[in-house]
C-alpha cells in the first residue's frame, strides 16, 4: 500500500512539472494557434536565470522568486516581439520551423553562457524532505503540485471570467477576423506568451531544486508536449491532467511492469485515449460542415 | 417505377434539433426541382444526406431504386451523385485543372505503383480524364484560369471551378447549392445557362437549392418548399410562389414585406 | 611526406562533443589533449615541428561523427586522430578509419570490438566497461558478503557492456542479484526505479547511469532513506556530479583506470596542466582530461620515435614497438606486435563529498 | 524569356516537360550531378552524399505531410525499420543488396500500416503524437529483438555489389544514391500528377469534400503512410549504408525534426523544395563554420570554450531569419525569381 | 446627400481612396488605380462581376490584406483624417470603421453569443447586454440559437451572425461585403431595412459591395462599378438605374425594355459590356 502511495506521489510530483509545462503548450496554441517547439528551452533558461540569481543573492527565494518571474515575462516578451510577431499571418508550419530555431539558440545559450555541467540547485528548503505519514517527498515537489493547482485554478477563472479570454481563442481561431473586432492581437501573444513563461519558468526551476540542472533539461518539454495533446491541444486546463496522467502511469508502470516501458507506457495509453477521442481528453472538436 | 433519385420520410437529427424532418422528395432524369426556405431549413442538411456526408437518422433514400443504406459515403459517387457546395470546398492550393481531375477519380483505376511509373494505362487514363476535363473547362468558359491555383480565384470563379468538378464525377443528379449566391445578374445568366445546357446535352436532373427567385422560377419544373426540415408544399413554381405558408416564411413578397419591415424596424428603434 | 605534415607543423584532429551535456566529456578530453600537445611544443615541438589540433564538434550524433572525421581526413588532412567522440560513435567511425588507414585513438568509450580483431591502425588506451565493471563488482562482492544487488542499467551498449562485466563477476563470485532493470536513455525521474530497489531491500547498487541518471538514482535514495552502498561507473566520475547530488554522494563507490584528481599524480597532473593551460580551462579539468591526456602522449611519443621520417606507417610500428609510456595519470601504457589495446588495470575508489572527490579505497 | 508553349494535344498537357529547352536543362543537370564527385574531395563527396540521403527522405516525408497534410515527427521510425530490413537481409542473412533495398521499403511500408491505423481519426499536431510515438516504439523493438537486430551494438554494413558492381568508393556510392535519389524524383512526379497524388492533396485541402467527390479517406492516408515509409525506408538504408553501421543511435529523432525543417524550408508539397531543402540544411553547419572562420585565428582560440555554440546559434539564427523574410521558403524564394525573370522588365 | 451629382463634390469624404493600385504576391495586380469617395452619412454600393476586385479594395480599407501577401502599391486610403494604409486594423476598428468580411469569417468554434460578444470588444459590459439585445430583435433566429456553435448554423445563420457581429460594434462607417450572400428573401429585406434605419437613426455611413444590384441600388445614394480592377462607371443612384447597360447587366432588364428577362430565354453568346470596349 505504501509502495503504491510512493509510486503515486512520485507520479503526482512529476506529473504536475509535465502539466505546468503542458499547460504552457496549450495555453500559446490556445490563443494563437501556434505550437511552441521552444518551451523546453525557455522553461531551461528560466531556471538557469534563477540558478544564477540564488547563487548571487545567496539564495534569497523571495528575490530568487520575483527576479526570474519578472525574468520570464520579460523573455517571454522580447522572444514573442522579436521572433513570432513577425511572422503572425504566415504559414503554421513556417511559424514552428521558427520556434524550433529558437530551441536550436536557446540550448546553444545555455552552455555558451553558463556551462554543460549539471548543478545541484539549492535553493531555501526546496531540498528538505517532509514527511507524509512514511513517505517522503521534497519541499519542491510540493511546491510544484500546488503550483499547479494554482495554475489550473487561476486559468480556469481567466477563461470563465474575462472577454480577454474569449479574445484569446479568437485570435486562435482566426487572427485575421479577431483583429477586425478590434482586438490587438499582438497584445493577447503577449500575454499568452508571458503567462507560458511563468508557468513552464516555475516547473522548469522547482523540477532543477528537486532532481538537478542541466542542459538536458530541456527534455522536459519533449515530455509534456503529448501530455497537452492527451488533455487537448487547445484545453489550457485539460493538458495539466494529461500531465499528471503521464507522470503516474510512467510511475506505475516503472513500479510494477518494466521500467524500459516507461517511456513507451506514455505513448500507448495517449494513442489508446486518441483512438476514442481525436480531440485528446478535453479538446475541442474541429468544426466540420459542409 | 423506380424515380431517379427518391427519399422517404427521411429524417436527420442533431442533438435535439430536427434539421430534416421526414422530408419525402423524388426526382426523375433531366428534371429540375429546387428546393426553397428559409435559412437554417435544413436544405444543405438535405443534401448532406443524399450525398452521403451525413447518414439519415430515418428514413430512407434510393437511387433508381438501390438503397443508400449500406453503400459507404465515398461510394455514393460512383452511384451517380454529385454536388457542389454552399462554402466552398475546394481543394484550395490545387490548380482549377487538377481541382476538376478530383471529380474523374472514381471512375480512374490507376494503383499507387502503376502511377508512380505512369506508363500503360495509368498514362492512358490521364489522357482520358484530361481530355474530359479540358472539355468541361471550355464548357464553363473558365480557360483563362486553367491553371491557376483556385485558391487565389475571386468567389464566383471558384463556384465555377466546383460546378466543374461536380460535373467530372459523371453525375446522373447534380445537387446545386446556391450556386448563383455571389454572382451578379450577368454571372446568373451564364450560369442559369450552363444549368439549362447540362440538363438538355447530358439529361442529367437536376437538385437546385437557391435563394434567388428568379432563378428558381424561371428554370425549374417543381419546387420544393422547406421550414424547420419540414415539408411546407410542392409543386409547380407559381403555385408554391403563391403558397401562403411560403410566403410567411420565405418569401415575405408584397404584403408580408410592409408587415415584417416596419416591425423589425419598430423593434429595432426601440433597441437603439 | 604523409598528410598533415609540414615542414614547421604536425597536425592533429579530434571529434568529440562540445555541445549540450555530453559537452562535459569532450571538453575536458580537449583540455586534456591540448595540454599533451603543449607540453610537446614547449619542449621544442617534434624534430623542429609544432603540432597542433583541429577540433570538430559532432554533439554526439553519429552522422555528424562520421562527417567530421571525413572532414578532418579529407579537408583538414590531419596526420592522426587523437578521439572520435563517444562509445557508438566510435564503433561507427571504425570502417572509414581503417579504410584510410590514418593513425587513431580511442580515449573513450572503450569496447573490445575496436581492437579484436586488432585493426592495424586503431590504438585503444585504458579499459573497457566490461572490464572494469568485474572488477568493481568483485571488490563490492568481497567487502559485501551475502549482499543484496540491485542493479540499473541504460538500455544502450554501454549497459550492455556492464552487464556483461557483472555476469564475468558472477562466474567468480557470489553475486545475489535481487532487482534488476534497463531505463531509456535521458530518462530523469528514477523515482519507481528506486522504490523498487527499496522494496527489494537492497544492500549495494550498481549505478549505471551516466551523469544525469546516477545524480537522479542517488538523490532518489537520499529521498527515500535509504543507504545501499551505491558504485557508479567512471563515465559519471567528475566532482560536478558529486557536487550536484549533494551530501549524498559521500561514500559513493567508484572505478577507474586513471588516478583520481585527489591522489598525489593527480596533483602532480593539475601542477602541470597549470603551467600550461589557460585560466578558463583549468577549472574544466577532469578525468576525461587524464584520458585524452594519456591516449595523446603516447601517440606523441610515437611520433616523436620517428623524428624527421614522419610517415603513419612509423608511427604506428612505433606505437606497437615503443617501450611502455609513463603518462604519469594511469599505468604505463604499451601496445604489442597484435595488440591494439592497452589493457590498463583500474582502481577502486571511493567519493568524498566535502572535497568533492574520490579517493583509492585501501582494501 | 520564357512565354507560355503551345500544346497542341492533351496528352502534352500531362507530359512532365514541355520544351526542348527545357529537357536541355534537365540534361546539364544530370551532367552536372554525374560531374559532381570530380570536384569535390572525401568530405565533400560525403557532404552531397547526404544532401541526396535526405533529399530522398524528405521527399519521401513530402508525400505524407506535404500532400496529405499528415503532419509527422516519427519518420526515423521508418528509417530505423528500412535500414535494419536492410542491413538484417544483407549482412547477416547474406541476400543480395537488391532484396535489401526491396524489403528496406517494404518492411517500413507495411509497417507504417500499423501506425496509420490508429491515425486514421487524427488531424493536425495530433497527429504528430502517433507517429512520434511510433519512433520511440521501433527504437525499444530493436533493443527487444535482439537475436535479430543485435541490439543496442548495431550491425555492421559493407558498400553493397550490385549485379556484380561493387559500390565501394564514396564517389561510387554517391552515384548510386543519386541514381535511387532521380528514382525517387520520378516516382514522386508521376505520383503528383496521377489521381493518387491528386487524390493525397484533396485528402490535405478538404478532406470531407475529398470523400464526397468518392476518395476513399482511410485507404488513401494509409496508402500516403505506406508510400512515404517506404521511401523512407530507402533512405534510412542508403544511411545505414553511408554510415557503414546501423544502430538505433544513428537515427535520433532530431532527424524527424530535421527532415521537417527541410520540408518547411524548402516549401511545403513540392518536391523540388524538398531537394532544395536538403541541400540548404545539409550545408549550412558548412556555411556557418565558413562565416565562423572568416574571423580567422581569434575565432580559433575560442574554439574550446564557445565555438561550437556560437555555431548552434548562427545555424538557428539562419533558419528564422530565412523564414522570417522568405516564410514560403526555398521554392517561394525559386518562384518569385522566375516571376521576376519572365515578367522583367515589368513588375507584374 | 443624394442632390450631389458627384461624391468628389463634398468637402471632406469620410472615406477616401485615391489612385489605389493593389498588388497581390507582388505579381497580381487585382486593383488599378481606383479612386471612390464614401461621404459621411450615405450609403454606398459598389458593384461588380466576380474577380473585379471588391473584396480586394475593402480588404485594403480595413488593412487585412498583407494577411494575404498583398499590398497597397501606390495611392492612399483615408478615413476620418486617417491614413489607413498606414494603420493597423485594430486601430481603424477603434476609430468606428467595421467590417463584415467575405465568407463570413466566423469563429467557428465559439457559440453564436461568443460571436456577438466578439464583435463588441470594444464596449463596456452594460453597452454589450443592449447591443445583443438589438441584435436578438433584428435577428430572432440567432436568439434562439445563441449557445449553439457557431460553425454548425447554416449558412444564411451564419450570414446573419456575421452581420450582427458588425453591428455589435455600433459602427461610424459599416463595411459590408455581399452581405446578402445566401439569405432568404425575406432576411434580405429585414437586413437592408435595418440598415436603411441605422443610417436615419445614427447617422452611421455604409460603404456596400453587393451582388444584389436591385437591392442595393435601392438603398444606395451613390453606385461604383467595377471591372478588372478599375471603377468603370459611377453615379448617383437614380442615375444609375435609368442606364441601359447597368439595367441589363445588373437589374436583368432586357435590352432596351422594362420586362425583367427570363432565365430560361438566356441566349448563348459571349456579352461584352459596353464600357469596356
Ligand atoms: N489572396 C490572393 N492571392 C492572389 N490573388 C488574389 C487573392 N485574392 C484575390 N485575388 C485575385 O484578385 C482578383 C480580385 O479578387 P476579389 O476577391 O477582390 O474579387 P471580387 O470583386 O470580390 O469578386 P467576387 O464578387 O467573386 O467576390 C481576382 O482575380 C483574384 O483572383
Ligand atoms: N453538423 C451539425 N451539427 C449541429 N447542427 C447542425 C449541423 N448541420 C446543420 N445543423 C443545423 O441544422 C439546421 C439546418 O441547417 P442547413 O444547413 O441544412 O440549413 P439550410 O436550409 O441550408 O440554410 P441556409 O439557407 O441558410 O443555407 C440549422 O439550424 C443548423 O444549425
Ligand atoms: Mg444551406
Ligand atoms: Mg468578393
Amino acid at each position: 500500500m505504501t509502495y503504491l502511495l510512493e509510486l503515486l506521489s512520485s507520479g503526482l510530483a512529476i506529473g504536475a512539472v509535465y502539466g505546468l509545462i503542458a499547460m504552457s503548450f496549450a495555453i500559446i496554441y490556445k490563443s494563437t494557434g501556434l505550437l511552441n517547439f521552444s518551451q523546453g528551452e525557455m522553461s531551461m533558461i528560466i531556471a538557469y536565470v534563477a540558478w544564477s540569481i540564488s547563487t548571487g543573492t545567496d539564495g534569497n527565494p523571495f528575490i530568487v522568486a520575483i527576479g526570474s518571474i519578472g525574468f520570464a515575462i520579460l523573455f517571454a516578451l522580447a522572444v514573442e516581439r522579436i521572433a513570432i510577431r513577425p511572422m503572425m499571418g504566415e504559414p503554421i508550419l513556417s511559424q514552428i520551423m521558427v520556434t524550433i530555431g529558437l530551441s536550436v539558440i536557446f540550448r546553444a545559450l545555455v552552455t555558451l553562457l553558463w556551462d554543460g555541467l549539471p548543478h545541484n540547485m539549492e535553493l531555501a528548503a526546496g531540498n528538505a524532505l517532509v514527511d507524509f505519514g512514511g513517505i517522503q517527498v521534497r519541499v519542491a515537489q510540493i511546491a510544484v503540485v500546488v503550483m499547479l493547482f494554482v495554475a489550473i485554478a487561476g486559468m480556469w477563472t481567466f477563461f470563465r471570467y474575462s472577454r480577454f479570454g474569449l479574445a484569446m481563442r479568437a485570435v486562435a481561431s482566426d487572427d485575421g477576423t479577431a483583429q477586425l473586432m478590434g482586438v490587438k492581437t499582438g497584445r493577447v501573444q503577449m500575454a499568452a506568451w508571458a503567462a507560458s513563461a511563468v508557468m513552464s519558468g516555475t516547473a522548469g526551476v522547482l523540477f532543477a531544486i528537486a532532481f538537478e540542472l542541466s542542459p538536458s533539461l530541456y527534455g522536459l518539454g519533449l515530455k509534456a508536449f503529448p501530455a497537452t495533446i492527451l488533455g487537448g491541444l487547445d484545453s489550457v486546463i485539460g493538458s495539466a491532467f494529461g500531465g499528471l496522467i503521464i507522470g503516474v502511469a510512467e510511475n506505475l508502470v516503472g513500479g510494477y511492469i518494466s521500467s524500459s516501458l516507461k517511456e513507451i507506457a506514455g505513448f500507448v495509453i495517449i494513442i489508446l485515449i486518441l483512438m476514442i477521442r481525436p480531440y485528446g481528453l478535453f479538446g475541442e472538436k474541429r468544426i466540420e460542415r459542409l | 417505377m423506380t424515380a431517379l433519385l427518391r427519399l422517404k420520410d427521411v429524417t436527420r437529427k442533431f442533438g435535439g434539433i430536427n434539421a430534416v424532418n421526414g422530408v419525402s422528395l423524388s426526382i426523375e432524369k433531366g428534371e429540375i426541382v429546387s428546393v426553397i426556405g428559409p435559412n437554417g431549413a435544413g436544405k444543405t442538411t438535405l443534401f448532406n444526406l443524399i450525398s452521403g456526408f451525413l447518414p439519415v437518422t430515418t428514413g430512407s433514400i434510393s437511387v433508381e431504386g438501390r438503397d443508400l443504406a449500406q453503400v459507404p459515403a465515398h461510394k455514393y459517387v460512383q452511384l451517380g451523385i454529385g454536388r457542389t457546395f454552399q462554402n466552398l470546398a475546394l481543394f484550395k492550393h490545387g490548380t482549377v485543372v487538377d481541382n476538376i481531375l478530383v471529380g474523374r477519380h472514381w471512375q480512374m483505376k490507376t494503383s499507387v505503383i502503376e502511377a508512380a511509373l505512369h506508363f500503360g494505362r495509368s498514362r492512358r487514363e490521364e489522357i482520358a480524364a484530361r481530355e474530359r476535363v479540358e472539355e468541361i473547362i471550355e464548357f464553363l468558359e473558365i480557360e483563362h484560369v486553367r491553371d491557376k491555383v483556385v485558391g487565389t480565384l475571386s468567389y464566383g470563379q471558384q463556384k465555377r471551378v466546383e460546378l466543374g468538378r461536380a460535373l467530372a464525377t459523371n453525375p446522373k443528379v447534380l445537387l446545386l447549392d446556391e450556386i448563383v449566391a455571389g454572382m451578379n445578374q450577368e454571372e446568373t445568366e451564364d450560369i442559369a445557362r450552363f444549368i439549362l445546357d447540362i440538363r438538355e446535352e447530358l439529361g442529367v436532373a437536376i437538385l437546385l437549392i437557391e435563394h434567388d427567385m428568379h432563378l428558381v422560377m424561371d428554370i425549374s419544373d417543381r419546387v420544393h418548399a422547406l421550414n424547420f426540415g419540414r415539408t411546407i408544399t410542392e409543386g409547380q413554381p407559381e403555385d408554391v410562389r403563391s403558397h401562403p405558408g411560403v410566403i410567411e416564411a420565405y418569401l415575405g413578397s408584397g404584403g408580408a414585406e410592409q408587415q415584417a419591415g416596419p416591425d423589425h424596424a419598430k423593434a429595432t428603434e426601440a433597441a437603439l | 611526406a604523409e598528410q598533415g605534415i609540414t615542414d614547421t607543423e604536425i597536425l592533429l584532429g579530434d571529434v568529440a562533443p562540445f555541445t549540450g551535456p555530453p559537452g562535459l566529456l569532450g571538453i575536458a578530453h580537449n583540455v586534456g589533449v591540448k595540454l599533451a600537445i603543449a607540453e610537446v611544443n614547449a619542449a621544442g615541438g617534434i624534430a623542429g615541428r609544432q603540432v597542433k589540433l583541429v577540433s570538430e564538434d559532432d554533439g554526439y550524433v553519429t552522422s555528424r561523427t562520421i562527417q567530421s572525421i571525413r572532414k578532418l581526413i579529407g579537408v583538414d588532412k590531419v596526420f592522426a586522430l587523437t578521439a572520435m567522440s563517444g562509445t557508438g560513435q566510435a564503433m561507427a567511425s571504425m570502417p572509414i578509419v581503417k579504410q584510410a588507414g590514418i593513425p587513431a585513438m580511442v580515449p573513450i568509450g572503450q569496447l573490445p570490438a575496436m581492437y579484436e580483431p586488432p585493426i592495424n591502425n586503431v590504438f585503444v588506451v585504458g579499459q573497457t566497461y566490461t572490464e572494469g565493471m568485474r572488477q568493481l563488482a568483485l571488490y563490492l562482492a568481497k567487502t559485501h558478503p551475502g549482499a543484496k544487488w540491485g542493479v540499473i542499467l541504460q538500455d544502450d551498449d554501454y549497459g550492455k557492456a556492464l552487464a556483461d562485466g557483472l555476469e564475468q563477476a558472477q562466474a567468480d563470485a557470489e553475486i545475489n542479484i535481487v532487482f534488476e532493470t534497463k531505463y531509456a536513455r535521458g530518462q530523469k525521474d528514477f523515482a519507481s526505479e528506486m522504490l523498487r530497489v527499496k522494496a527489494a531491500n537492497v544492500d549495494v547498487l550498481i549505478a549505471g547511469g551516466i551523469i544525469s541518471e546516477n545524480i537522479g538514482i542517488v538523490k532518489e535514495a537520499e529521498k527515500l532513506s535509504i543507504t545501499p552502498t551505491i558504485a557508479a561507473f567512471w563515465p559519471g566520475r567528475v566532482p560536478e556530479v558529486l557536487k550536484a547530488i549533494g551530501p549524498a554522494s559521500d561514500g559513493l563507490i567508484g572505478v577507474d583506470y586513471v588516478t583520481p584528481i585527489q591522489s598525489e599524480a593527480g596533483q602532480a597532473f593539475v601542477e602541470l596542466a597549470k603551467n600550461y593551460l589557460s585560466e578558463e580551462e583549468v577549472p574544466r579539468i577532469n578525468r576525461y582530461t587524464m584520458t585524452g591526456y594519456a591516449s595523446t602522449k603516447v601517440l606523441l611519443t610515437a611520433i616523436k620515435a620517428c623524428e624527421t621520417d614522419l610517415t603513419w606507417a612509423c608511427t604506428i610500428e612505433k606505437m606497437q614497438s615503443n617501450p611502455p609510456v609513463e603518462t604519469g595519470v594511469m599505468a604505463p601504457v604499451r601496445f604489442g606486435e597484435d595488440n591494439r589495446f592497452s589493457n590498463s588495470p583500474v582502481t577502486i575508489m571511493r567519493a568524498d563529498f566535502e572535497t568533492l572527490s574520490y579517493s583509492p579505497v585501501k582494501d | 524569356m520564357r512565354s507560355g508553349y503551345f500544346k497542341e494535344t492533351v496528352a502534352e498537357h500531362i507530359n512532365l516537360t514541355d520544351s526542348t529547352l527545357q529537357r536541355i536543362w534537365i540534361l546539364i543537370g544530370l551532367i552536372f550531378v554525374v560531374a559532381l564527385p570530380f570536384y569535390f574531395g572525401l568530405y565533400g563527396i560525403s557532404l552531397i552524399t547526404l544532401m541526396a540521403i535526405s533529399a530522398i527522405g524528405a521527399m519521401g516525408l513530402n508525400i505524407l505531410t506535404g500532400w496529405t497534410g499528415q503532419i509527422s515527427l516519427g519518420q526515423t521510425a521508418f528509417m530505423v525499420l528500412g535500414a535494419y530490413a536492410y542491413a538484417i537481409s544483407v549482412e547477416s542473412w547474406g541476400w543480395p543488396p537488391i532484396i535489401g533495398f526491396a524489403l528496406a521499403g517494404i518492411v517500413p511500408a507495411f509497417a507504417s500500416v500499423l501506425v496509420g491505423v490508429p491515425s486514421l481519426r487524427l488531424k493536425g499536431l495530433y497527429l504528430a503524437i502517433t507517429t512520434l510515438a511510433s519512433a520511440f516504439i521501433v527504437n525499444q523493438l530493436v533493443l527487444e529483438f535482439d537475436g535479430l537486430t543485435n541490439g543496442a551494438s548495431g550491425i555492421f554494413v559493407n558498400r553493397p555489389t550490385i549485379f556484380g558492381y561493387a559500390f565501394d568508393t564514396d564517389a561510387k556510392l554517391f552515384y548510386l544514391v543519386a541514381f535511387i535519389g532521380l528514382l525517387t524524383v520520378l516516382a514522386c512526379l508521376n505520383l503528383r500528377r496521377s489521381r493518387i497524388g491528386r487524390a493525397f492533396i484533396a485528402i490535405r485541402d478538404n478532406d470531407n469534400a475529398a470523400r464526397v467527390m468518392g476518395i476513399d479517406l482511410r485507404a488513401y492516408k494509409l496508402y500516403a503512410f505506406m508510400a512515404s515509409s517506404f521511401i523512407v525506408g530507402i533512405s534510412g538504408a542508403l544511411y545505414g549504408i553511408f554510415l557503414s553501421f546501423v544502430t538505433i543511435d544513428g537515427f535520433p529523432l532530431l532527424l524527424a525534426i530535421e527532415a521537417l525543417a527541410i520540408l518547411i524550408v524548402g516549401g511545403m508539397g513540392s518536391i523540388a523544395g524538398a531537394i532544395l531543402g536538403a541541400i540548404f540544411l545539409v550545408g549550412l553547419p558548412e556555411i556557418t563554420s565558413a562565416i565562423f572562420g572568416m574571423f580567422g585565428e581569434t575565432a580559433k582560440q575560442f574554439l574550446s570554450t564557445g565555438a561550437h555554440e556560437i555555431k548552434g546559434l548562427l545555424y538557428g539564427l539562419v533558419i528564422i531569419l530565412f523564414l522570417r523574410l522568405q516564410p514560403h521558403g526555398l521554392m517561394g524564394l525559386w518562384q518569385d525569381a522566375k516571376r521576376a525573370w519572365t515578367l522583367w522588365p515589368l513588375r507584374y | 446627400m443624394s442632390q450631389l451629382s458627384t461624391q468628389s463634390d463634398l468637402v471632406a469624404p469620410f472615406l477616401e481612396i485615391k489612385n489605389a493600385q493593389i498588388i497581390y504576391d507582388n505579381a497580381i495586380e487585382a486593383v488599378r488605380d481606383v479612386s471612390l469617395s464614401v461621404a459621411e452619412g450615405t450609403v454606398v454600393a459598389l458593384l461588380g462581376s466576380n474577380g473585379a476586385g471588391k473584396s480586394t479594395l475593402l480588404k485594403a480599407v480595413t488593412g487585412t490584406l498583407h494577411l494575404e501577401d498583398g499590398d497597397l502599391e501606390k495611392g492612399s486610403i483615408h478615413f476620418a483624417g486617417r491614413d489607413l494604409a498606414r494603420s493597423k486594423t485594430d486601430a481603424i476598428v477603434r476609430d468606428g470603421l467595421v467590417l463584415v468580411p467575405e465568407g463570413r469569417k466566423l469563429f467557428a468554434n465559439m457559440t453564436v453569443e461568443e460571436n456577438l460578444t466578439m464583435g463588441a470588444h470594444l464596449k463596456s459590459a452594460s453597452e454589450l447586454r443592449r447591443l445583443k439585445q438589438t441584435v436578438f430583435e433584428l435577428f430572432p433566429k440567432l436568439k434562439e440559437r445563441r449557445s449553439q456553435t457557431a460553425g454548425y448554423l447554416s449558412g444564411g445563420e451564419q450570414q446573419m451572425v456575421a452581420v450582427g457581429r458588425a453591428l455589435m460594434a455600433e459602427p461610424r462607417l459599416l463595411v459590408l461585403d455581399e452581405p446578402s450572400l445566401g439569405l432568404a428573401p425575406l432576411i434580405i429585406d429585414a437586413i437592408y431595412e435595418t440598415i436603411a434605419l441605422m443610417r436615419r437613426e445614427l447617422n452611421m455611413t455604409v460603404f456596400l459591395v453587393e451582388q444584389n444590384a436591385t437591392q442595393a441600388m435601392n438603398l444606395a445614394d451613390y453606385v461604383y462599378i467595377m471591372e478588372n480592377g478599375r471603377i468603370v462607371l459611377d453615379g448617383p443612384a437614380e442615375k444609375m438605374r435609368t442606364n441601359l447597360d447597368v439595367q441589363e447587366y445588373y437589374l436583368g432588364f432586357s435590352s432596351g425594355g422594362e420586362e425583367r428577362k427570363s432565365f430560361r430565354d438566356i441566349k448563348h453568346y459571349k456579352r461584352r459590356k459596353r464600357w469596356l470596349s
